[in-house]
């Protein structure tokens, strides 16, 4: 019994993004993992190919596609083991606060150009002292005439320093109420006063370029807001249920994918006296612990996407899904790492780069300790 | 019974302390890791204070203390960096084997270096089809007209591509003169003719200490290299795996202390909601199941140390020290990162390391599976043995 | 988003049970538990109300109900809290061999009073050495003429002291084969030869009866004999299935109910400062941590409902889900009780009968450790 | 340090193995447990050798040695029978702060006959309102007359139903005469008038021990019974609860050894498929996980005691020695039942009480939200204090 219905069509996109992937990107992530950045022709490979913005309509030069194509196109590229080229983040997180929220004129200036690959964006929400706590934060955007003047720094940006597009969240400083102050903005790469900071070292997702942002005296046209003024905070929110869940579906995707090598690894590899590693008990229990806990992560999840694509979203278990999730991929991604023996100890070993790429899903789109408090709260507890 | 260090221990605890806190650069050592990079002098310098084999014999120029005085080493200089600690520490994995088992001769020539911090040793003891069973060892070792001839490959070796003699553990030779037990130990110099080094590659963890697969092509070394006249049963070179386990999860302690003692920091200083971290309920039950989770941990790794050193120490005691002081380590350096948030990511926080060290010494001389072995062994008696 | 399609009609079953339930059984329970007994009278009040045997057909007597109903009726009495009226074994664990396995004469003969309540069944398999390794039966069945002479001891058998019909497995000494060695039999209460031993003294399971069996030179007719000869392995491998999820399904509801019953306890009891449990931050946590758990297991067991009733039987996932899920239940009736404090020292403590009872649903009906090695088999590790 | 206990303390382990296994009769704690009757037989059988009391002072009779002793005696107790364990070694719960706090007079008077194992005593701290905050307390106790009067109603009291005194936590009543400090301990005796008791009913486990609620409506007892004159912070009350964790953390670590020798027994026993339960490297696994559970939990509990004894151990330590020994306790237990498949939950073979018993000790004085407030108050300083 399925929960998720997929097309031929949905089938057919899998396999042609599946092929693509292996043919054109996969050959190169291990190059981008060792130079930390990956190349904008890579993106704009994936946009020709019609893998990016899979949801823009196609008015916007998109493929007009149901959530489902949203949910291949993430599994997939979890299949590339790396992280480098974020498109799932561009597609499925950052654009759809363009497409939902922008006018007109925003949509057509830049919709076709997310959909192509020739603008890579990026989200710059989170700032140095203020990570899951929204109503810390102290960027601010001034009204100038016209204009908006954007001051303040932002960090732990992926796409930080590939992006051509930056959706910025800043306070007003004239509006008390923190839910109230801040909005969104659209920041264009090579607008005076928007610098880079140094990409951030971090303990994996190499080819992810991680960044600083920084913005002094920005000044941005008015016609950049995105949304209505001080509606900031409630469109973060809205959105920011999509991001979970997308980063949920990262997380089982990964968790799936590992133990798929995993299995395959101790179903192909003998001991001293020629009987595969999965015939040892003690193999065999572990991993059935562990297939069991992805397929039961699995059906909730499927569960999940259904009710999103139905437009029926589910806060609570939506942060549910996000917290249990992504640490089950980490738990999932240290056991077997146990199962390759020393060799599991070496980058060359395929779980070694999800080992260290997937401990940051539980804390990334909000901690995991976060996504307690929203199911609390929501629960009523 | 006495739990608290003696006089003398506590003076080696605090200077080794003090050492790793006055020597170890937070940035040298980021920078060492990633470029894979032995932190030679700073080895020196720990040997030139008499850390390094500490637990070696006076005829060895060892301080001729016990393992105990070595754990409370490891676990401070681990607690100040994981992959220094471990780096310096590991300098010695295999030097031992020369002065318990070897002549006197070759003990004082091969170990006097290491304990000098001139010398890296290796234990060459694994090959990949072995999985935790060292019967299915298939290096030959023979003798060959009064020399000693070695062929076979080892993996996964740490040291292996820089240290200065590798103790190679094999089996006689069929037809080989010497008759008898099977397990043989040999050291074998890294300049000898007939070694092939390839890189197992970058490593998740423990990133100063280089590791590789080390090939032997009837490599000859003098009759006098091998450490026991008339070879042994499996007992002896299980012995030494237990001895390094015992190391491991002294390392591994102070591994999860370092990660405590900077989630404990971050927490008191970082705020969110307008309250420092340290006022949140969970947060503070995060930070008192880690404190636990080493306290328990602690004590099993010096009560292990100590029994070696009564020479009480069976490979049970060896292994449940290394399952729990390894498993501990993960999860108390997992917390450390999640606690540090996104910070807990980055390189420059050093959690991040603290978490991916912990994970190889979890793998490391057996990940869970064999320790388990190990310990039913014991526990129960092998299998097969009804 | 539901997986599991209940209509109009189940729902009023549902409410129905309930109502029936709660005025007709629950005044008695406590009771029940201090007597190790259950009496007859229940079992007929629940049959003569049409509770029993839902999936019999209406040609016996029964509801004909399709397996949504079993669901229900295993549900509402796990919130019962108690034990001894054990109607899900009798129901949709031994009534199905005698429906689906019967001669149109021992359907005729014993299913209407199966509905009814009248006859209480039992299944005899498990022996004092042979638990989950059926093929170390000892227990012989030897041909005599037309009678069927049974040998041999059972234990931990449920309804023990008040079966009125058994069915016991028993081997064919002639036949070396142990695959092809076991036959079913039905057994009547009071058939010469069959005696029941001493209930047995357990940790929880205080009102249900189980017992041994002892038979001695016990003879039955050959046409007691429950399908064909010899093919007794195969019946019970084909219907410990259902057995499972059906186990998978209580060990569920359990989880369910002990959970809601503590995050009422949470919500309406206040600490020193006059401030609900549930508000403190380390309880709410606990509360979202199991609250996650409960949902995931039940996405996972309802997908598999609706596989197993549209006829999709999953060994693999079945087998997952019993073990997961009663380990789950387990998890919960720990975790539970430990935030009643003091209180959920006592037997007062709603939570402390399930601590008590739940701890063995991790081992019947196959052990957890059977069911990985089941799992992983089917893997193919 | 020095990881092996003393000749006397290994004599009285051994001499309390030996009674335990002598005196504690398997069908005989059925039968209580199932009754709900306190082994009184036992426990003055227990006093008469010297084992109960075993750490309290010499002027009260004990044998002045320390509570590693103690926690020796419980270990060896409870893994013979941990229910029976249980009740003999809580008979003294509450003695405790008799002779600690009391005048030497009344110290005698009521600690004496429990020495004798011919009292119970209980501690009558918590209220149900408390949860795990002593400040809440709202029982009253004031001067009245040269008397003592006390008002109030303590919850879920240990040997509640039968104790022949308690010791009562109370507040200063508003307007009493002693001024000040606001904690007061007070023994009572149980015949004293207004004491009404309800029973608390059947319990999940520790089963001969006496469960209920004490309704004090204006109990009278002489000034002597005040245990401090003066009053106190809430810490020594709060030292109490920490002795009887650390006890309690004994009780555990015998639990969890107890089933695990009935589960290494029955495994080495029991054939399935052909071979021994030992055989099977998943029940081979599992045995070494509790081993090592159990081997991380002694040492701990044994610093906790030794810690105690040479008075440096605080609330942090007790609590920690608590959540991990009763958290062994429960998973090593838990495994038990199920290694012995059905057996395992069938009262004949015991496990089934050890684990009913070990959640018990779970709960008492605190589960495991309390103690990681408490673990987190010493680490980190308590919430509030930036």
């Amino acid at each position: 019994m399925k929960i998720l219905q997929y097309t031929e069509d949905h089938e057919s996109f899998r396999m042609r993004m599946r092929g693509f992937l292996e043919s054109e990107i996969m050959p190169y992530t291990d190059q981008w993992e060792k130079e930390h950045i990956t190349p904008k022709w890579a993106w704009q490979k994936m946009g020709q190919a019609g893998f990016l913005c899979t949801a823009v309509p196609e008015e916007y030069g998109g493929l007009g596609g149901d959530f489902l194509y949203s949910v291949i196109a993430a599994e997939e590229m979890t299949r590339t083991n790396h992280t480098g080229l974020a498109t799932m983040l561009h597609s499925d997180v950052v654009v759809p606060y363009i497409h939902t929220f922008g006018s007109n004129g925003q949509k057509q200036k830049y919709l076709p150009g997310c959909v192509s690959g020739d603008i890579i964006t990026a989200i710059a929400m989170t700032e140095p002292d203020a990570g899951s706590d929204l109503a810390s934060m102290t960027a601010t955007a001034e009204q100038s005439g016209d204009w908006i003047v954007l001051n303040g720094s932002k960090t732990f940006i992926s796409n930080g320093i590939n992006a051509d597009l930056v959706i910025v969240a800043a306070k007003n400083p004239a509006v008390d109420n923190p839910y109230e102050s801040v909005s969104l903005y659209l920041v264009e790469a090579g607008t005076p006063g928007f610098n880079r900071g140094r990409q951030l070292e971090k303990m994996g997702f190499h080819s992810q370029d991680t960044a600083e942002m920084f913005f002094s005296n920005c000044r941005i046209p008015e016609e950049n807001r995105l949304g209505n003024d001080g509606a900031g905070f409630y469109m973060l929110m809205e959105k920011l249920q999509q991001e979970r869940l997308m980063t949920a579906i990262g997380g089982q995707a990964a968790a799936e994918y590992m133990l798929e090598l995993t299995q395959k690894f101790c179903r192909e590899t003998t001991d001293a006296s020629g009987k595969p590693l999965s015939k040892q008990q003690a193999v065999m229990f572990a991993l059935v612990e562990m297939a069991t806990e992805v397929k039961i992560g699995r059906a909730f999840l499927d569960k999940l996407i259904a009710g999103h694509a139905a437009g029926e979203p589910e806060i609570v278990e939506t942060s549910m899904a996000k917290y249990w999730i992504t640490d089950l991929a980490k738990r999932i991604s240290q056991k077997c790492l146990d199962l390759y023996g020393d060799y599991g100890f070496t980058e060359a070993c395929p779980i070694a780069r999800g080992f260290r790429d997937i401990r940051v899903m539980s804390i990334f789109a909000g901690t995991n300790e976060i996504m307690k408090q929203i199911a609390g709260k929501f629960m009523g507890l | 019974m006495e739990f608290e260090l003696s006089k003398p221990q506590k003076e080696i605890q605090k200077a080794a302390r003090d050492f790793a806190k006055g020597e170890f650069d937070k940035e040298e050592g980021i920078a060492f890791s990633k470029s894979r990079k032995y932190p030679e002098k700073i080895l020196k310098k720990a040997a030139e204070l008499g850390f390094i084999g500490i637990h070696y014999p006076q005829s060895c120029e060892g301080a001729g203390m016990g393992m105990l005085e070595n754990a409370i080493v490891a676990e401070q200089f681990c607690r100040q960096d994981s992959a220094m600690g471990m780096a310096v520490l590991l300098s010695g994995f295999g030097a031992e084997c020369v002065f318990r088992f070897g002549e006197k001769e070759i003990a004082k020539r091969l170990v006097l270096p290491v304990v000098e911090g001139k010398a890296l040793s290796a234990l060459a003891f694994f090959e990949t089809k072995m999985v935790g069973r060292i019967d299915a060892v298939s290096t030959l070792i023979a003798e060959d007209n009064g020399d000693i001839a070695i062929n076979g490959e080892k993996n996964f070796v740490l040291n292996g591509m820089n240290a200065d003699f590798y103790v190679v553990l094999g089996r006689n030779a069929e037809g080989a003169s010497f008759a008898g037990d099977r397990f043989f130990l040999v050291a074998v110099e890294s300049d000898r003719k007939g070694i092939h080094l390839t890189d197992a590659g970058q490593t998740i963890g423990n990133n100063m200490v280089s590791f590789g697969h080390v090939h032997f092509d009837n490599v000859r070394v003098p009759a006098e290299n091998l450490l026991q006249k008339s070879g042994s049963g499996p007992d002896r070179p299980l012995a030494l795996v237990n001895e390094a386990r015992i190391q491991l999860s002294a390392m591994a302690l102070g591994t999860a202390q370092g990660a405590f003692d900077r989630a404990l920091d971050y927490i008191r200083q970082r705020e969110q909601f307008s309250r420092k971290l340290a006022q949140f309920q969970v947060i503070r039950h995060k930070i008192a199941e880690m404190a636990a989770r080493i306290e328990q941990t602690r004590w099993l790794v010096y009560k292990t140390a100590w029994k070696f050193d009564k020479k009480k120490c069976d490979a049970g005691d060896a292994a449940i020290a290394k399952l729990t002081a390894s498993r501990c380590a993960l999860e108390v350096t997992d917390e450390a990162v999640q606690l540090l948030g996104g910070y807990g990511y980055m390189t420059e926080y050093e959690v991040e390391h603290f978490y991916r060290d912990a994970k190889t010494i979890e793998i490391m001389m057996g990940s869970s599976f064999q320790l388990k072995d190990a310990i039913a062994d014991v526990v129960i008696g092998k299998p097969g043995k009804k």
